[in-house]
């Protein structure tokens, strides 16, 4: 494959790349000899890469339908509704008819906008929240790519979405659409800071970028797993998520679209299937996110025992990642908004800060424990327990107790 | 005569390269209850004056109700605060009844039943109307799901509504006089202990829910973070702005229409009146947005209270309506207010002795209130502005009448 | 030289930089010069790849793209109330703009002449190594510590006068 | 206080600006002010403690027949404090509809005084905003004078339906 893709893009996976191995092993054989003498491994890899990448771009989109219908069922649920019950069995193809819907309507491009850049718009950020996929493990051998600086890779890929959003809200000459995107921008490349420096103490305790080894590094069993390894994992766990629910535009974070406040930000001019193409990357960047907090936090696709990969890992990585989205559905229908302000507060002084003290906690964290052994891991999690305790008795005495009761006289 | 000399409106010269930005927030806006409109001057998000336009609902009620009937106006009023209805046809025919009470040839009274009647569906109408007001406030600051609990059980309100009278947002079933009977929808379908144990299988039902509802969102701490300390109105200002209901109450004024200028037989039940106080664990200081929200969630129970006391005592016997061959109140006027779920409700009626009023103006609460807006809202941000419109609680349809 | 799919990306990359570098300096409509650098900025890290600087690339496109790109709209877009402002280039302007710009083509042009070896991915054969390890080790191990270092400073110091300013309003 | 015992003490107070009590009519009795003293007897009224009147509970204009030379602008007043009330009621001629304004004594004045401009043509002096309210700026006449004659177009619309 060398001549023909940049091989600095991939890394060497030091127990052969699968591709390889698969036509080495599997497609040469097959083939007749004549063409086999003259059939490069490097070639082949490179076909069955592209078939994969293939299989993959075409199913991917798929997850948003499945999410789309999700989300309305979960909402459904939390709100004593049934959801959508009439297209297809139980409703599982509301989603279809209303991708059908949105492709007939009308594509409106305001007529004193930037035409050009406001079709240009969706696909940037179709396109940035689909090409985050191809660094994501889905199990051991599922990958698009097994990239040397994959997590560092999804972070730029991701920071692109920022000039799609402020090119649909300029172009669209809306001025809700302008305060949208400029939320927006404010917002991702705000917690863009948290976020990457959550990573960091994961980069950190691993020593690699590349998300397979990072998943290698966790494979015994569920305390190996990087969320329990340290306590300062412990805690960028949750910056973490909260961080990429800030970044993926979500309740409570989701002021760039606020409906009640901005009417949709900065969508607010699109129609039809480019609409679609926001809201289709809206749920592909949720599960990314998800997928990569797994990743990077719960194990990958590793089993909760140590060597269980059942399916290559795959079915547990889709639960995991599943469970994250739906604590993101769970937030989405039970917490109100958070205002500009105060999203800023959240993150600037508080996430930041604390970030920075986990880095500096995982740095010391790692010169007292080198390796992980069976101390450190207990001692992270009596830790890790304690403070849980310690939180709720802080935090959680205020939620429990009940406001005065309003003065009342008769 | 023509005096033009203030007419023309504003015209906003364009400067294109002020640090201002000026938005147009409705008419047509999905959190400006209506058809609002507001004019916004934003620095960036901070919002240096919010104008509010109103007017896109007027429906001419004034100029209506000059050439029409006093029975006829009800529907009218109907339409005011469309979401207690049953409220604004009362305040209506008590201020008719009071002038057709000052009329020393007539003996007239409003019989007991109908009191009794009136004041179970209103009190249950306002436990509507405030369901409506705490399901809205939390889609405006972006939680959805109370909107969807709120409505669940508005609706369980409006059927027995529709079973009262057949309508479900529009009743005209407070009448002059007295209400229209307890109408079954079909023969025998209703009797009124029937009607009555549903009343009370809705309070049973509806009463441990507003805690969850407490929990849910007053004590949700991004909830009181958006609210607690934002817009405090003072009760000199919520006083000189004509501010009444829960909007005078959440500023820290002890005042109910229903306690401390009885009408009809409210001084017959226990009830107590909300009133804010500083909450410091959340943050609220008397007269913010949470203040004035909390006293809604503290008056349904309080109109749960009183249904329960007609409940138990249940209605007495006689007609629903009083003798009255027809509406034609004495020569002069009255300014009659009631207290409906958004505050003060007064209608200023002249009369010159003919079926017909020669004037009836409609004090709304919502249009006093929605004019400290412009004060409230300087030097806050773009979602706070949804926030204090949600929390005085405004139904266009009133203010524009 | 053969002809690969390689160098056809490669040649595709160099095109779409330049093209794109050459539409930011054209165009009149600030914005649109903006969101074109985007793309120019997107090539520079395509070609990086190519030099087998795959951390530079990813960072190129984090740093340049997610970071000062969106603080030029920001500006162009808050400092301006009429976003389609349209640029005016003058004579002076010009003139000391293609000075600085010879300049600066001279200072590559020595870089490129003056370098024995680019390591390029036509080297077949040579094993690769991820190159964050060899750029920690760089900065942290005393090399280039110091200049690190200084200009960690500077950019703290330039988020303190940000931040100065910005709420300079705020206080008035 | 009763409307009497306020009445006598606005005479007291203003002489001749008080014009009347009537007491007349079924319904509540109004004090009759001229209409250029209404901003000061309404200052006194909120000013004065014994008084304290704090709260504008309506501001309407009245026009009570089409022939009637004069509108009338009518105040319900209150004081939360002694929990007292009084009608007062003022007219002005409906060739020259002008009065001083009370939005400085009760903010709430400010939207009122504007709707009985929009409806009436009552010009108050003093009011820092005087706009039409409820109705489109372009309007033309005052829908509640009883000799308004709605127009046939509006706008190129057809008004009357």
């Amino acid at each position: 494959m060398s001549d023909i893709l940049p091989e600095g893009f991939f890394a060497q996976v030091p127990a052969g790349n699968w591709a390889e191995e698969f036509v080495q092993n599997v497609v040469i054989p097959q083939l007749p000899e004549a063409v086999a003498a003259h059939f490069s491994v490097a070639f082949g890899t490179v076909l069955v890469m592209f078939a994969c990448a293939g299989i993959f771009v075409g199913l991917v989109p798929l997850l948003p339908l499945v999410l789309v219908l999700a989300e309305r069922k979960v909402a459904a649920r939390f709100q004593n509704r049934t959801g959508p019950m009439r297209v297809g069995p139980w409703g599982t193809l509301q989603t279809l008819a209303d991708g059908v819907k949105l492709i007939f309507k009308e594509d409106y491009i305001p007529p004193q906008g930037d035409k050009f850049l406001f079709l240009l718009a969706p696909y940037i950020i179709f396109a940035c929240s689909f090409a985050v996929f191809a660094a994501i493990p889905f199990g051991q051998n599922i990958l698009v790519s097994p990239f040397n600086i994959g997590i560092f890779y999804i972070m730029a890929i991701s920071s692109v979405i920022v000039m799609g959003v402020i090119m649909a809200g300029w172009s669209s000459n809306s001025k809700w659409s302008l305060l949208g995107s400029l939320r927006s921008a404010a917002q991702i490349v705000s917690y863009e800071i948290p976020l990457g420096l959550s990573i960091l103490t994961v980069v950190m305790l691993v020593g690699s970028l590349n998300m397979q080894e990072i998943v290698a590094s966790q494979s015994n069993g569920l305390f190996s797993w990087l969320i329990f390894r340290t306590p300062f994992t412990f805690i960028a766990f949750f910056i973490f998520f909260i961080s990429s629910i800030a970044e993926v535009n979500r309740t409570p974070f989701d002021l760039p679209e606020a409906e009640s406040e901005i009417v949709a930000g900065f969508h607010t001019e699109y129609s039809g299937m480019r609409f679609a193409l926001f809201f289709i990357a809206e749920y592909a960047n949720m599960f990314a996110v998800s997928a990569i907090a797994a990743t990077l936090f719960l194990g990958g696709w590793e089993g909760i025992l140590p060597g269980y990969d059942f399916l290559g890992g795959f079915p547990g990585f889709v639960i995991k990642t599943l469970a994250l989205v739906f604590l993101m559905m769970w937030l989405r229908w039970t917490l109100p908004r958070l205002r500009v302000d105060q999203l800023m507060n959240l993150c600037w002084k508080y996430f930041i800060p604390i970030a920075f003290f986990n880095i500096l906690g995982t740095g010391i964290w790692g010169l007292i424990f080198p390796e992980d052994t069976l101390i450190s891991i207990s001692i992270s999690c009596v830790l890790i327990y304690v403070g849980l305790i310690g939180a709720y008795n802080v935090a959680g005495r205020g939620l429990a107790q009940k406001p005065q009761p309003q003065a009342s006289s008769a | 005569m023509e005096t033009t000399q203030q007419t023309e409106s504003k015209i906003i010269e364009l400067q294109p390269f002020a640090d201002e930005m000026v938005v147009n927030m409705g008419p047509q806006h999905p959190s400006t209850h209506g058809v609002l409109r507001l004019e916004l001057k934003l620095d960036g998000e901070v919002v240096r004056e919010a104008i509010p336009h109103i007017g896109y609902l007027h429906r001419c009620f004034e100029k209506h109700s000059e050439n029409l009937s006093y029975p006829q106006i009800i529907p009218f009023t109907d339409r005011m605060d469309y979401v207690a209805a049953m409220n604004q046809n009362w305040g209506f025919c008590l201020a008719v009844e009071k002038l057709l009470e000052a009329d020393e040839k007539r003996n007239f009274a409003v019989p007991e039943r109908a009191e009794y009647l009136r004041v179970l569906i209103c009190e249950l109408n306002r436990i509507a109307s405030h369901l409506l007001s705490f399901g809205t406030y939390g889609m405006d600051l972006g939680a959805f799901t109370p909107f969807l609990y709120a409505f669940r059980d508005r609706e369980k309100l409006l059927l027995l509504f529709e079973k009262v009278c057949g309508a479900r947002l529009t009743y005209n079933y407070i009448r002059i006089g007295g209400v229209s009977e307890i109408i079954p929808m079909e023969p025998g379908s209703i009797t009124e202990q029937n009607f009555l144990d549903e009343v009370e299988q809705f309070l049973d039902y509806f009463e441990p829910l507003i805690d969850e509802y407490n929990e849910l969102l007053t004590k949700n701490s991004i909830f009181s973070e958006r609210t607690t300390g934002v817009a405090v109105m003072s009760a000199e200002m919520a006083l000189s702005y004509g501010a009444t209901g829960p909007n005078l109450r959440g500023s820290g004024v002890d005042w109910d229409l229903r306690r401390d200028e009885p009408y009809s037989i409210y001084d017959r039940f226990a009830f107590d009146v909300p009133v804010a106080m500083n909450v410091p664990e959340l943050g609220a200081v008397v007269g913010d947005c949470w203040s004035r929200y909390k006293i809604r969630m503290d008056e349904m129970k309080q109109s749960i209270r009183i249904v329960r006391q007609i409940l138990a005592e249940g209605l007495p016997d006689g007609p629903v309506m009083a003798d009255l061959k027809a509406v034609r109140p004495p020569k002069g006027e009255l300014y009659f207010r009631s207290e409906a779920p958004r505050g003060e409700l007064g209608f200023y009626i002249v009369s010159d002795g003919t079926p017909k009023p020669v004037r009836v103006k409609g004090r709304s609460p919502c249009f006093s209130a929605l004019s400290a807006l412009q004060e409230l809202s300087q030097g806050l941000m773009v979602a706070d502005i949804i926030a204090i419109i949600g929390s005085i609680d405004i139904v266009m349809g009133e203010v524009d009448r | 030289m053969e002809f690969t799919l390689k160098t056809f990306i490669f040649y595709g990359f160099a095109l779409l930089t330049v093209a794109s570098a050459l539409v930011v300096v054209t165009v009149r409509n600030i914005v649109h010069a903006a969101f074109s650098l985007m793309v120019t900025l997107f090539g520079v890290a395509g070609l990086y790849v190519f030099l087998q600087a795959d951390f530079l690339a990813a960072t190129q496109v984090i740093v340049y793209v997610g970071g000062i790109l969106v603080l030029i709209l920001f500006g162009v877009m808050m400092t301006s109330g009429r976003l389609e402002m349209r640029l005016h280039i003058e004579r002076g302007q010009l003139l000391l703009g293609g000075v600085i710009s010879a300049a600066l083509l001279m200072l590559l042009l020595t870089i490129i002449a003056n370098t024995p070896k680019w390591k390029n991915l036509s080297d077949d054969g040579e094993q690769l190594e991820p190159t964050t390890r060899r750029i920690g080790e760089l900065i942290l191990n005393g090399q280039f510590l110091l200049p690190f270092e200084v200009v960690s400073v500077l950019l703290l110091v330039a988020l303190i006068g940000a931040a100065l300013i910005s709420r300079k309003e705020v206080r008035d | 206080m009763t409307p009497e015992q306020i009445y006598e003490a606005l005479v007291e107070q203003f002489g001749e600006a008080a014009l009347g009590f009537d007491t007349q009519l079924a319904g509540d009795p109004s004090i009759y002010i001229a209409s250029a003293a209404i901003a000061d007897v309404c200052q006194y009224l909120a000013e004065t403690d014994t008084l304290a009147f704090d709260s504008l509970m309506c501001l309407s204009g009245v026009d009570l027949n089409a022939k009637d030379e004069e509108l009338a602008i009518v105040y319900h007043i209150y004081a939360m404090q002694h929990r007292h009330s009084v009608v007062l009621k003022t007219t002005v001629p409906k060739t020259d509809a002008r009065l001083p304004s009370v939005s400085h004594i009760w903010k709430t004045a400010d939207w009122h005084e504007r709707e009985a401009y929009d409806l009436y043509g009552i010009l108050f002096d003093g009011h820092t905003d005087l706009r039409r309210i409820l109705l489109p700026d372009d309007w033309e006449g005052y829908p509640l004078r009883k000799d308004y004659k709605e127009p046939e177009f509006y706008r190129g619309m057809h008004v009357p339906y």
